[in-house]
């Protein structure tokens, strides 16, 4: 058994264990579910320690270059005249989706911690996260396109019901935006993905493949197919590469979110509980994230450097416009949810700036962001179910009432606003590092958006020490009066343990930054130069 | 001599009533004579080409079937009239919408 | 002008003008016996396309037995089906100008394409004269079909026996008196 | 005189000759007597045997179909009944999916409530369905315009009967009763189109008129073309022919129901393939009538007015009846496929994808009486908070709309994904805007249809329920079937070459 | 030998680590301690600072004028790009190592007294720990990485401390202030940094500046228009840290944390921080822009400096007088007084640190007052006060030393510094135009307002007799120096505002070793009139200025001897300078003053806020756009889907024949047209 197959599957058993234990045990699911994350951190741990580093394994364009690789013959369909399809179970990582992995087991576990909370019908909902869990490993790990879609897909499902069933107040209309949303930008993709695979020829077998790593070396592609480099053929007279290109962003812009394709973000974090909420933010805005540098530039990287500046707006424009949206909520869940929008923004930037320290910076903003926003939504968590409140206004003084929840919040709050010696700021600085570097390097992008990106560090700061400010200093004064009082009391064990193990990461990742990008450097140079290169 | 171009407008003619029968009548047996007369056209069509057929007579013979399955129809169109009948105490098609949006 | 084509002017202006009354008329009793007159027509105008054997199927099956049908379904039906059938508007009324408009319509362009569309010169037809793979005034086309339902056309006329069975043990089933009650 | 007789003796070769291929329908008839009697002899309590038998007879034909497909499979396609029926390899596996389906269907009435309660016994139903799959086998195979037209009418008639079964419903009757009319009309106008076709093309085998229609003047052959497809479009139910489709649905009984929207799609879209095959062989220079246009726009419109009208339904059988329509659309674009490369996979796609829809349709209607049944539950607001009531229903039906809908892990998904891909393909060779449409539509369709299927688990598992009454106990057949069609939904999504490789 | 120098070069340099090592594990340390109020935490801290202090001196004795050492280690690999972590000392880095930890240690002595008793002890001297922690770590950094994370640290660590009494609603919204506009120099510090590395891909500050402010760096090369943001860049950053006009506003609000705090944070070290930065990134700028430089702090030293005169508050004025002497040093790096700024910032720091701890015992003493009869006073309103001289001599005799040499006056650390900036400002404006010259003479002036402020603030606080003898008489004044923990400072700091610690020559800051250390820019020789124009006109000034603020703020009643003739006529000619100076000298001032406080208050903070409405207003548009436009366009698709849908849904009205009609419609349009097409 392949230990990448095994990292994937190993929830989807849990799962399953679940599923046939009589309800009578309901007591003892959330500790199965905790077991199973564990398990899952370990291996990815394993594969930490034992990921090679160096130029021979870059990954990224060359299919020898990936590692725990396991490649079975999965579907088999003869096309007749299409020659046959060619479906693998085509599974690997390199650098960029090893950091990601181990991101996504951590915050797995921090929600399984989180998923305390959760009071109403257990079963289902630890089924669920536990296949979300699979789905999601799944999708950070797969090298065939449509291995990678069908897990893609398979997150939407357990979302939906997980928000719709244990959400807040608006849940329905929330999961069912997510949900469309999301389905729209997937079944386009499914069309360009098909298109991809008729225009691609594996070398070795000559019979079309959905391999991703083959799809990114244009001597596979068909002479004439659609989206042949060679061929410039249009669809309704656009370029068809540019199409596709767009197409596939599309759908993972929808993921990151990007501006203006982010309302849906808004409403699922704040309706869905927090271990939701968790993995949404913790996790499924990286799938996007990856998503784009995976295929987007690598299946067509010279779209990607024509579109570099559209690219490169849409994040400034993310980065000032979430932070402003962030200013104006009062309510915390909100607030951080539009934070993200913020944050990911920096992202595009990175990418966009297509050098490798954008595109590392880009790559260590997503895992600071991993923890960060695991953190921040487990903070909101903590207090929504304390009090079942979480207008920023009816708070004050929290900070003499919940000393140990603040110095947290503090914490959580100065890494996210890019505070050296925090992970964030490593991730930020070098997305921007990027992007001024850009016009002397590859002039894709010009000065302004890099200094609007820096402004929008500015505006972080803004909101989130106000936010300070108006819940945790000044006199204690809350809406609830004395019910509150009481029912506010500091982090349980649990709690500080699940924040600690956060807290301690960001702060490692900010003093140690080599823990990512020891990892990701070669894959990231290799990118680079495979990017350069067309 | 009779061309078929005179036996077609004949038949359109009877077709064309029997598409006016069946808008407009508001009885159910009414649009079933409407049904009727249409496939009459239908038929006198058929065998007016079936007259250059000689040797396997499609047309006649595709008559004879169709004939017998207007019958056929017809019977049953009518059981299931009357027993719309017996629920609803009309047969008119416009009063029978219970079933809509 | 021969007196082949004042008989087919004569069925063929009987036939239409007796559907049209059909259309027209308020009186349902009357609207089915007109129907009746004109089924003989169109059975009068199988006979010049030398299809005497169809005419009498039209007749008998026809008139021996949908109309029969019908009519009995009147009588089954009771009378306020015939009371409120009799406060139908006239011929031309609001209520039927669109199903009018649409039949006229209808009409039109399917005039216009049969005289655009010269069937006269089908290619086929002209083959078939030249084979002389047309059937005459002298031969009887009864045993040509005979020959061809016991032949070619064997497998409908078997099915069809099928699908008459059905229908009848379908009609049955709805039409007969429910058990217990 | 007598100028036929000597060719008597070839044709009644011919027949005889043709028979080995006609053996499971040979049988159908046999079980179709077999039925007829008992109910006869047996009258009143005759129901459990005419069911048995029925049964017991579609096995049997599904097992001679088997046979059939083991030695015709390598034979290409075979004319019989002097050119009748034509016996091609799609259409037995067509053919073996109507019997399967028809099973499944024969078990299945018994287990509604609502039907098997009629007080005239089922028994005739039994005959009636025998038949009407009698019908679908010569659809399937039909060449020829008698025998099409013929096949038609049978399966119509005998939907007709269905429909208005139970005649003591005041909707099941309503339903029959516009059923009837507009199936008859549009048969009428189906035949007048056939006659002139006949006309035009001088000959009912549909190769030789397909022959002659190439050089008739292409308005009319247009003209009549479009009158022919109005009776294959009432049997498909694609607009602008769907209007029936809500209101009888809705009204029929939910198996019978169940049995329209899935069996004799086979057979129609099977009728549609063979009655398109002679005009997509470019022997013949077919230039008078652009079948591309015509089903692309039809399909486009028919995925927009399925899926859309059906975005607002609360009732649960009418909203399956219109997204039944969206999938109809869908399918078309299958056949537009094949339309522009019929060497491709146009054909084995589109029967993969009725055989994905049909399974997941099935599986539908089941859970709808089961709900029906179980809960009284007709539109949404009656299945809040049944999925907990009901847990196993609750999820099957989850998995059932997801593979409707099309997402991964259903066979639902394969249909759509290949479908695409054929589609796909096709348009790299004809770079055809219209396909590109088709493909545009029914992306953004798939979108909108997920917005109403989720209603149902939404409502299910999203909203609570306060009815604590009114639960009766069900009978699990019915739930076993539906689990395991469901499995097998959710096992075709994971292994369809397990299907493909037949096709 | 070189092995041994390479030993000894180690050797330093773990010395240097270890000097900043020790508040961070001090800080560390406090934090894992339990309790609250637990009194280990103040000596850990402090024995911390102390060893450091004592490492530092060591590394300072090996540095000083002497070759550079720089080590650095791999920190790590952004793809082809590697990162050092090191430590670079040479003259610049060692001074300031030394210079922090040296007034450190003071306050770090003092505040185990000034805090005792405080509810959040413990957290008090974490926080301080890591902010020498982080100051130390920031004027050794060898790189800009490190230099920009420890810049910013030290922004952070004041946040926490001016919110250190986060309850106090003022406290909070000041350090909210503070950081944001910290934050404003950050980032374009952190455009400048990244601007430097995009052009040199190096972040080591030697290789780009040169080891030892010699001109000889990468720096010096770079294109135009990139330079320029680069430098609008440190001109924020130096804006924000030391408090320059306009970014200054938060300094005196900043005023809200513990006392000890502003001396060391706010009066010594962060502060001089942006002066530090002027002088490791001096070889960037370009005469135009240090020109600029220099308009900006001459500007703000005169402006503060007329602020502080009319101040109440005891804290307020010493802000404001902070403000004014960096504006000094930020005019000296301008005008290319490069050692002079360094040297100034030097001095000021020690004597500006005795100020404040000074002014801490002072409202201590006022609290303790305050809460014995029960007043309703602010203890740090200076009106209140008066001849607190007798009650508390030594804090008296502290605060008069380092008042002098805040004006500058002989014999003190600060006449030396302080005449070298203005010396070399006539030096360098002469020739360049009278434009130039108003550089100098603003200095000046600022010079002679100081001395005027001094003055009044001791009169008020230690001369006269105590105000509040005359509202009620029989007031109780339990008051004094204080324990050794505040004496201990006191003098520590006094002895350090002398001139022997800087210089044998108490008139030649030629003279001063530590001008020197840096004289490599600025060689100049003593030939120059200015040199000894300048320090006699300025003292002279002073000293007259300072005798009229005497003689307003501690005025008499009439003499007590009999007015005979003589001595009366002289005590009314007296009287008559005195209102003579009242009304065409001290009006105007104050006046100004007045106006100008007004200006910091509503114009220039006004601003401020107005850039935060504008922020928020923009927020509540951007909110707006976000529900009603982008979200709108949604529904309004959801809504043309079901337009849509139920215009298909109008036809099933449930009439067979409608439906007929419906059917036969479209089939007759389809007709129509293909007939007519």
């Amino acid at each position: 058994m392949n230990i990448l197959s095994l990292l994937i599957f190993i929830p989807l058993l849990f799962g399953l264990i679940i599923v046939v234990l009589p309800s009578s045990l309901r007591a003892s699911f959330k500790y199965i579910t905790l077991l199973a994350t564990l398990v899952q951190l370990g291996i990815s741990i394993f594969l930490y320690i034992h990921f090679q580093t160096g130029a021979e394994h870059a990954g990224i364009n060359n299919e020898a270059q990936f590692q725990f690789v396991q490649k079975l013959p999965w579907i088999n369909l003869d096309l007749g005249s299409l020659g046959k399809m060619q479906i693998d179970y085509f599974v690997g990582i390199d650098g960029i989706s090893i950091t990601l992995v181990v991101m996504t087991c951590v915050v797995m576990v921090i929600a399984a911690l989180a998923s305390w909370e959760i009071k109403s019908n257990l079963k289902g909902f630890f089924a669920l996260f536990l296949l979300l869990n699979t789905a999601v490993i799944g999708v950070f790990c797969a090298l065939d396109f449509f291995l990678f879609y069908i897990f893609y897909e398979l997150m939407l499902l357990p979302l939906y019901f997980l928000i719709g069933m244990w959400g807040g107040a608006r849940r329905e209309y929330a999961a069912i935006k997510f949900f469309l949303y999301t389905l729209f930008g997937s079944v386009f993709m499914l069309l360009v993905m098909v298109g991809l695979y008729l225009s691609v020829k594996d070398p070795a077998t000559g019979n079309h493949t959905f391999n991703i790593v083959q799809m990114m070396n244009p001597a596979n592609y068909d002479q004439g197919s659609i989206f042949s480099a060679f061929a410039h053929k249009t669809i309704l007279g656009v370029s068809a590469r540019t199409v596709g290109f767009v197409v596939l962003f599309i759908a993972f812009a929808i993921k990151v979110p990007v501006v203006p394709l982010h309302t849906w973000l808004p409403d699922a974090h704040v309706e869905a509980p927090t271990p939701v909420s968790i993995i949404l933010a913790g996790v499924l805005l990286k799938v996007g994230g990856y998503g784009i540098i995976r295929t987007c530039l690598g299946i067509f990287p010279e779209i990607a450097s024509s579109g570099a500046w559209w690219l490169g707006l849409l994040g400034v424009i993310s980065i000032i416009y979430g932070a402003l949206n962030a200013l104006a909520q009062r309510d915390l869940k909100r607030l951080i949810a539009y934070s993200s929008v913020s944050h990911m923004g920096f992202v595009l930037l990175g990418i966009a700036s297509q050098t490798t320290e954008g595109i590392s910076g880009a790559v260590m903003q997503m895992v600071s962001h991993g923890f960060l926003s695991t953190m921040l939504f487990f903070l909101a968590g903590v207090i929504y179910n304390r009090v079942h409140d979480r207008d920023i206004y009816n708070f004050r003084g929290l900070g003499s009432l919940m000393p140990k929840y603040t110095t947290f919040t503090m914490i959580a709050f100065f890494a996210s606003l890019g505070l050296p010696g925090l992970s964030a700021f490593m991730g930020e600085a070098f997305s921007l590092v990027g992007a001024f570097k850009s016009p002397s390097i590859n002039g894709y992008l010009p000065y302004w958006m890099a200094i609007c990106g820096s402004v929008g560090i500015l505006l972080s700061a803004g909101y989130f020490l106000w936010t300070l400010q108006r819940m945790f200093f000044g006199g204690l004064a809350l809406k609830g009066g004395d019910i509150w009082r009481t029912a506010l009391t500091d982090l349980n064990t649990r709690e500080t343990i699940a924040l600690l193990i956060l807290a301690v990461l960001t702060l490692a990742l900010g003093i140690m930054p080599s823990l990512v990008f020891g990892k990701i450097n070669d894959s990231v140079l290799g990118l680079i130069h495979f990017l350069s290169r067309t | 001599m009779i061309t078929l171009t005179d036996f077609l407008v004949v038949s359109a003619a009877l077709f064309c009533t029997g598409l006016f029968i069946i808008l407009s009548k508001r009885n159910a047996i009414q649009i079933l004579i409407g049904i009727e007369l249409m496939l009459n056209a239908a038929n006198l069509n058929l065998v007016a080409f079936g007259r250059y057929d000689k040797i396997n007579n499609g047309g006649q013979i595709f008559v004879l079937f169709s004939i017998t399955l207007a019958a056929a129809t017809t019977a049953v169109a009518l059981a299931i009239i009357l027993n719309v009948y017996k629920r609803y105490k009309t047969i008119d098609p416009n009063k029978i919408d219970e079933l809509k949006d | 002008m021969t007196m082949e084509q004042v008989l087919f002017y004569l069925m063929a202006g009987i036939a239409v003008g007796s559907a049209l009354y059909v259309a027209a008329t308020k009186n349902l009793v009357r609207s089915v016996f007109m129907f009746f007159v004109t089924l003989m027509a169109v059975a009068g105008l199988f006979v010049p396309c030398m299809a005497d054997f169809v005419a009498i199927t039209q007749v008998v099956i026809y008139v021996g037995g949908i109309l029969v049908l019908i009519i009995f379904a009147f009588m089954l039906s009771g009378r306020e089906t015939l009371a409120n059938l009799q406060q139908q508007s006239k011929f031309i009324s609001i209520s039927k100008v669109p199903a009018f408009l649409l039949a006229g319509l209808f009409f039109i362009v399917l005039l216009n394409i049969i005289l655009k569309g010269n069937v006269n010169g089908l290619v086929w037809t002209e083959k078939a004269v030249l084979t002389s793979n047309v059937i005459t005034a002298k031969d009887t086309t009864i045993d040509n079909i005979g020959v061809n339902l016991m032949g070619n056309y064997l497998l409908p006329f078997e099915a069809i026996s099928i699908l008459l069975m059905m229908a009848l043990v379908g009609a049955a089933h709805l039409s007969r008196k429910e058990r217990g009650v | 005189m007598h100028d036929l007789l000597p060719s008597l003796h070839g044709q009644l070769d011919q027949v005889l000759g043709s028979l080995p291929y006609f053996i499971p329908e040979v049988y159908l008839v046999v079980f179709f007597l077999a039925v007829l009697v008992t109910d006869l002899v047996f009258g009143r309590n005759s129901g459990w045997m005419c069911h048995i038998l029925a049964i017991v007879g579609l096995v049997v034909v599904i097992y001679r179909d088997l046979q059939q497909f083991m030695f015709v499979v390598n034979e290409s396609n075979v004319l019989i009944f002097s050119g009748m029926l034509i016996l091609t390899r799609t259409a037995i596996v067509l053919k073996i999916f109507t019997d399967l389906f028809a099973l499944v269907m024969l078990f299945y009435f018994v287990w509604d409530d609502k039907l098997s309660s009629h007080n005239k016994g089922l028994s005739d139903l039994y005959t009636i369905t025998v038949a009407a799959v009698f019908g679908m086998h010569l659809m399937t195979m039909a060449s020829n315009l008698l025998s099409v037209y013929l096949s038609i009418e049978m399966v119509s008639i005998a939907s007709y009967l269905m429909v208005a079964y139970k005649a003591e419903n005041k909707w099941s009757s309503e339903a029959g009763l516009k059923y009837v009319l507009f199936g008859a009309a549009s048969s009428a106008i189906m035949l007048y189109g056939i006659s002139l076709l006949y006309g035009l093309g001088g000959s009912l085998d549909i190769f030789g008129m397909a022959a002659g229609l190439a050089q008739a003047n292409p308005l009319f052959v247009s003209f009549a073309l479009v009158l022919f497809f109005v009776g294959i479009g009432f049997k498909l139910s694609f607009v602008p022919m769907h209007f029936w489709v809500p209101d009888i649905y809705e009204g029929a009984p939910t198996p019978i129901t169940a049995f329209l929207s899935t069996v004799p799609k086979f057979a129609a879209f099977a009728l549609l393939i063979s009655f398109l095959a002679p005009f997509t062989n470019p022997a013949l220079m077919w230039r008078s009538f652009d079948f591309r246009l015509f089903f692309s726009v039809i399909g486009i419109a028919t995925m927009i007015v399925g899926n859309f009208a059906a975005a607002m339904q609360n009732n649960v059988k009418r909203m399956l009846a219109y997204s039944s329509i969206g999938h109809t659309g869908f399918a078309l674009m299958a056949i537009v496929t094949a339309l522009i490369m019929p060497a491709g996979r146009g054909l084995p796609v589109l029967t993969f994808y009725l055989v994905a829809y049909a399974l997941a349709g099935t599986a539908a209607w089941m859970l709808a009486t089961y709900f029906a049944d179980a809960a009284g539950a007709e539109d949404m607001n009656g299945y809040k908070g049944l999925g907990f009531k009901y847990p196993v229903a609750g999820v099957c039906f989850v998995i059932v709309l997801i593979s409707l809908t099309g997402l991964p892990l259903t066979a639902g998904f394969y249909g759509k994904f290949l479908t695409f891909s054929a589609a796909y393909q096709a348009y790299e060779i004809g770079h055809n805007t219209w396909l590109l449409a088709l493909m545009i539509t029914s992306a953004v369709t798939t979108v909108v249809s997920l917005f109403y299927y989720i209603k149902i688990p939404l409502n299910l598992f999203l909203r609570k329920t306060d009815r604590t009454t009114g639960f009766a106990a069900m009978n699990n057949w019915l739930l076993t079937v539906v689990a395991i069609i469901t499995i097998l939904v959710v096992y075709l999504g994971l292994f369809p070459d397990f299907l493909t490789k037949y096709l | 030998m070189e092995n041994l120098l390479q030993q000894i070069d180690t050797l330093t340099i773990k010395f240097a680590l270890v000097a900043v090592l020790l508040p961070l594990l001090a800080a560390v340390v406090n934090a894992c301690l339990p309790g609250r109020t637990n009194k280990v935490a103040g000596w850990i801290s402090t024995l911390a600072i102390l060893g450091s202090c004592i490492l530092s001196f060591f590394v300072f004795s090996k540095v000083w004028n002497q070759h550079v050492v720089h080590q650095k280690v791999l920190w790590f690999a952004i793809a082809d790009t590697k990162l050092y972590a090191g430590i670079l000392l040479n003259n610049l880095s060692a001074l300031m190592l030394l210079l922090v930890s040296l007034v450190s240690l003071p306050v770090h002595i003092y505040s185990t007294a000034y805090m005792k008793g405080d509810t959040h002890y413990k957290r008090y001297f974490t926080y301080l720990s890591f902010f020498c922690f982080s100051m130390l770590a920031l004027v050794v950094s060898d790189n800009l990485v490190l230099f920009y994370i420890f810049w910013e640290l030290v922004g952070f660590s004041s946040y926490l401390l001016i919110g250190f009494w986060y309850t106090k609603p003022k406290a909070v919204l000041a350090n909210k202030k503070a950081f944001i506009m910290n934050r404003i120099g950050d980032i374009g510090l952190l455009s400048a940094v990244i601007i430097l590395y995009a052009l040199f891909h190096t972040f080591d500050i030697a290789q780009l500046f040169g080891d030892n402010m010699s001109g000889s760096a990468l720096a010096n090369q770079m294109p135009v228009g990139v330079q320029r943001i680069a430098c609008i860049g440190l001109f924020l950053a130096v804006a924000a840290k030391s408090a320059q006009f306009p970014l200054h506003t938060w300094l005196p609000d900043a005023m809200e944390g513990p006392t000890s705090i502003s001396a060391l944070i706010h009066a010594a070290t962060m502060v001089a921080a942006g002066v530090f930065l002027l002088g490791r990134f001096y070889p960037i700028f370009t005469p135009a822009e240090l020109t600029v430089l220099a308009v900006i702090g001459c500007f703000t030293a005169f402006m503060a400096a007329s602020i502080a005169l009319t101040q109440n508050d005891l804290k307020r004025i010493l802000a404001y007088s902070t403000i004014s002497q960096l504006g000094f040093m930020v005019m000296a790096m301008g005008i290319g007084a490069y050692a002079s700024s360094l040297f100034h910032l030097a001095t000021h720091a020690f004597f500006k640190c005795l100020l404040f701890l000074v002014a801490g015992i002072v409202i201590h003493e006022m609290q303790h007052i305050k809460d014995q009869n029960k007043l309703d006073i602010d203890p740090q309103n200076i009106l209140y006060m008066g001849g607190l001289r007798k009650k508390m001599p030594l804090t008296f005799i502290a605060c008069v030393i380092a008042g002098l040499a805040l004006v500058g006056l002989p014999f003190t650390s600060g006449y030396l510094s302080k005449d070298s900036i203005l010396i070399q400002s006539f030096e360098w404006a002469e020739g360049k135009g009278w434009l130039y010259e108003l550089i100098p003479i603003g200095a000046l002036l600022t010079s002679w307002l100081t001395a005027f402020y001094v003055i009044r603030l001791i009169a008020k606080v230690f001369l006269g007799d105590f105000r509040l003898i005359e509202f009620d008489p029989n007031i109780k004044l339990h008051i004094s120096d204080g324990n050794w923990q505040y004496r201990v400072p006191l003098i520590l700091l006094a002895l350090c505002c002398l001139f022997p610690v800087f210089s044998y020559n108490p008139l030649l800051y030629e003279k001063a070793w530590l001008f020197n250390g840096f004289s490599a820019i600025t060689g100049l020789d003593r030939v120059n009139i200015y040199h000894t124009i300048i320090p006699a006109l300025v003292n002279i000034l002073s000293l007259i200025i300072m005798y009229w603020s005497w003689a307003i703020y501690t005025k008499r009643k009439a003499l007590p001897f009999p007015e005979t003739g003589l001595l009366f006529k002289f005590s009314y000619h007296e009287w008559y300078i005195d209102t003579l100076y009242e009304r065409f000298i001290i009006k105007p001032v104050m006046s100004f003053s007045v106006l100008a406080r007004w200006i910091d208050r509503n114009i220039i903070d006004g601003f401020i806020h107005l850039l935060a409405n504008i922020g928020i207003a923009a927020s509540k548009v951007a909110e707006w756009f976000d529900r009603y436009i982008i979200d709108g366009v949604l529904h309004l698709l959801a809504s043309i889907v079901l337009a849509i849908g139920n215009f298909a849904r109008r036809f099933q009205n449930g009439r067979v024949q409608y439906y007929l009609f419906s059917m036969l419609a479209i089939i007759l349009a389809i007709f129509i047209i293909k007939t007519l097409f």
